[in-house]
């Protein structure tokens, strides 16, 4: 199956531009479904981006992130080619991973 | 839409929401059990996620008060579109960041995301957030130990004429 | 009570009115030009808004609003509708189960052709649309046809839409009196009040684009058709055309027809011929 | 003396069970009232979502023995669908006041 994980990583100079895009519901646990049932509060909580082994960004979210999660971020260091893993896990146990390359 | 009013569904509903509260206990028992291992600030803050309101969430995640920093630029609309998908970004001429987080204060849980800075990481981050009324929007950046805010108010309506 | 009858009153004199205004212009308007009809829907426009650049008017509501374009800006950098575009295109090169695909249904394999519909079959004697066409594709070859409000449908007509980017919108009516009848009848449904809150379409996108409707900012009537389908914020998901329509006559408390209906057809038809020369801007995100 | 009693006692019960019977009988009245207009509406494509929520606001009343909730119910769904076919054949020629010309 497709990774859930969109990533864009862009290299100029010495500066990598990195956006992530993730396919997930997000739920927040406090919205009724149509026959009026709590959905269960189903929602990434750690998003992490691993580059030359080391974590360059952490993300702890919560509740209040939006649906198929967006965020963008840059960092120095890395340069055309090197490779950057993405990973997530959900509070259900839920999780994927992806690598990309930097353009 | 038909209801299953009565006891059956309320006694469903409370085991439902009884199951998913466990599991998140649960599932983040070993969670941070095993995190521990590796880096120790890299343990998910389920305490500061938990806070409603603002100040909480700021003491459970740093353990400190901020104060209003003009180098903290906190970019927001004025007017959401849409109170499910708002881009909010923030960046910061402050130096040595580790830390940066969004909290919108009039959510049920006022801690909406918390980034880690690593060394050599540009401290600017844009997102898209869920605000569930209008509200004021905080950003906060721990730079060389000290915590910096920024706040910004949104507003929040539903769209449409109604139906 | 009270309320009821004021409402009789109200909308008996807005009848009223609207007889005496219509008077002196029902003989001249018997004969339909759509011709005219577009270039007079086009000015209506570009002299009610002259700092907006003609192609922006696709861009809906953010052509009317700064801050909104803003935050518009900022997704198109990475668009929700970026998983129903890939899901469209993987569609559009699965084989159904009769080894043909959707390029065997399309002229130039589907690609880039969306600009072209809908278009009045003269056999058939109606109006088609695209997500009609695809699902009698599907028919076609054995599969069973999918919901026109769901994601699948808006999965595969976003890729279509991606394919014609930038493509000015081309509809043609051919000389069909059936034709003539099919824009006509788009017009009068656009402009005809209905629901309990007795507003048509042009009250809201002739009368008072870019003013705000609670938190959403309304979208100019031209090239409303050019960025369909949406991914809206507010459903969280993707909308097909027949989706947005549905949707608008509930909030206006009226009854919707069946998707695919003819007013809704023909209403889409009326709409598009009178973008012509506008750029597709498909998928489009909205509010 | 007895027996005129007794009449008075039947009459009364009589009437009282006409009484009720009656506003059943109404609550049909209106209802069928209601529903041929809403017909007529749906026929002209021009049926109102209030209209329909107000026939089953009524029908539901009906079906709790609260007659006199659901002819009123009843006789605002009809007073809505005779607005919206008025609506709807007043709109006929109304539209092209809105026409861009």
């Amino acid at each position: 199956m497709a990774s859930s994980i969109r990533v864009r990583a862009t290299s100029n100079g010495d500066i990598t531009e990195v956006q992530a895009l993730i396919q997930h519901p997000m739920d927040t646990g406090l919205v009724k479904d149509p026959k009026g049932e709590l959905i269960p509060a189903h929602y990434i909580q750690q998003l992490k981006f691993e580059w030359n082994g080391k974590d360059v960004f952490v993300a702890d979210w919560g509740t209040a992130v939006s649906k198929d999660p967006y965020v963008k971020f840059s960092f120095k260091g890395a340069k055309k080619g090197d490779e950057l893993k993405i990973s997530w896990t959900d509070n259900k146990g839920g999780s994927d991973t992806t690598t990309a390359k930097i353009a | 839409m038909t209801t299953t009013t009565g006891p059956v569904a309320t006694r469903r509903l409370i085991l439902q929401g009884a199951a998913s509260v466990a599991l998140l206990g649960l599932g983040n028992l070993p969670f941070t059990a095993t995190s521990a291992r590796a880096a120790a600030n890299d343990k998910y803050p389920e305490e500061a996620f938990k806070q409603k309101n603002e100040a909480d969430a700021i003491k459970a995640l740093y353990g400190k008060t901020a104060e209003p920093s003009d180098k903290v630029k906190l970019d927001a609309p004025e007017i959401a579109e849409n109170g499910g998908v708002v881009p909010v970004s923030v960046t910061t001429t402050l130096d040595k960041v580790s830390s940066i987080s969004f909290l919108v204060a009039e959510n049920p849980y006022a801690l909406a995301a918390s980034y880690k800075i690593a060394e050599g990481t540009i401290p600017a981050i844009a997102n898209r957030l869920k605000m569930a009324k209008s509200t004021k929007l905080v950003a906060i950046v721990e730079a060389d130990g000290k915590l910096y805010s920024a706040t910004k108010e949104v507003k929040v309506t539903v769209g449409g004429c109604g139906g | 009570m009270k309320t009821r009858s004021a409402l009789l009153l109200g909308s008996l004199s807005a009848a009223l009115v609207a007889l005496a205004l219509t008077a002196p212009r029902v003989v001249a308007a018997d004969k339909v030009d759509p011709v005219a009809d577009a270039k007079a829907f086009q000015n209506f426009f570009f002299q009610k808004f002259p700092d907006v650049k003609h192609e922006d008017f696709v861009n809906g509501p953010y052509s009317m609003n700064a801050d909104l374009k803003r935050q518009w800006q900022e997704k198109e950098e990475f668009p929700p509708y970026e998983f129903a575009l890939e899901a469209g295109k993987e569609m559009f090169a699965t084989p159904f189960k009769n080894g043909k695909t959707y390029a065997d249904c399309f002229p130039n394999g589907g690609i880039g052709v969306r600009q072209n519909y809908p278009y009045f079959d003269t056999k058939e004697g109606k109006v088609i649309t695209l997500e009609l066409a695809l699902n009698r594709c599907r028919e076609a070859n054995g599969e069973a046809p999918y919901s026109y409000v769901k994601d699948e449908m808006a999965s595969l007509t976003a890729y279509m839409a991606y394919t014609s980017r930038g493509k000015p919108m081309d509809i043609k009516i051919p000389d069909d009196p059936r034709a003539l009848e099919a824009f006509e009848n788009g017009k009068r449904y656009f402009y005809t009040r209905r629901g309990q809150m007795n507003f048509s379409c042009a009250s809201c996108h002739v009368q008072s684009p870019g003013e705000r409707i609670r938190a959403e900012i309304l979208a100019p009537a031209l090239g409303i058709m050019n960025a369909m389908p949406i991914y809206r914020s507010e459903w969280s998901g993707m909308g097909t055309t027949s989706r947005r329509f549905v949707t608008c006559n509930s909030q206006t408390r009226a009854v919707p027809l069946e998707p695919q209906a003819d007013e809704y057809r023909d209403v889409e038809y009326f709409l598009s011929y009178v973008a012509n020369g506008l750029p597709i801007s498909g998928p489009g995100a909205r509010p | 003396m007895k027996r005129t009693l007794a009449l008075a006692m039947l009459l009364a019960l009589g009437l009282v069970a006409t009484a009720r019977a009656a506003t059943e009988a109404d609550y049909k009245a209106a209802y069928t009232a209601a529903e041929a207009a809403s017909k007529e509406a749906a026929g002209l494509r021009n049926q109102w979502t209030v209209t329909v929520s107000m026939l089953a606001a009524a029908r539901k009343a009906a079906d709790s023995g609260d007659f006199d909730r659901a002819i009123a119910a009843a006789r605002e769904a009809e007073a809505l669908a005779r607005a919206s076919i008025f609506q709807a054949t007043s709109e006929k020629e109304a539209w092209k006041a809105m026409e861009i010309r």
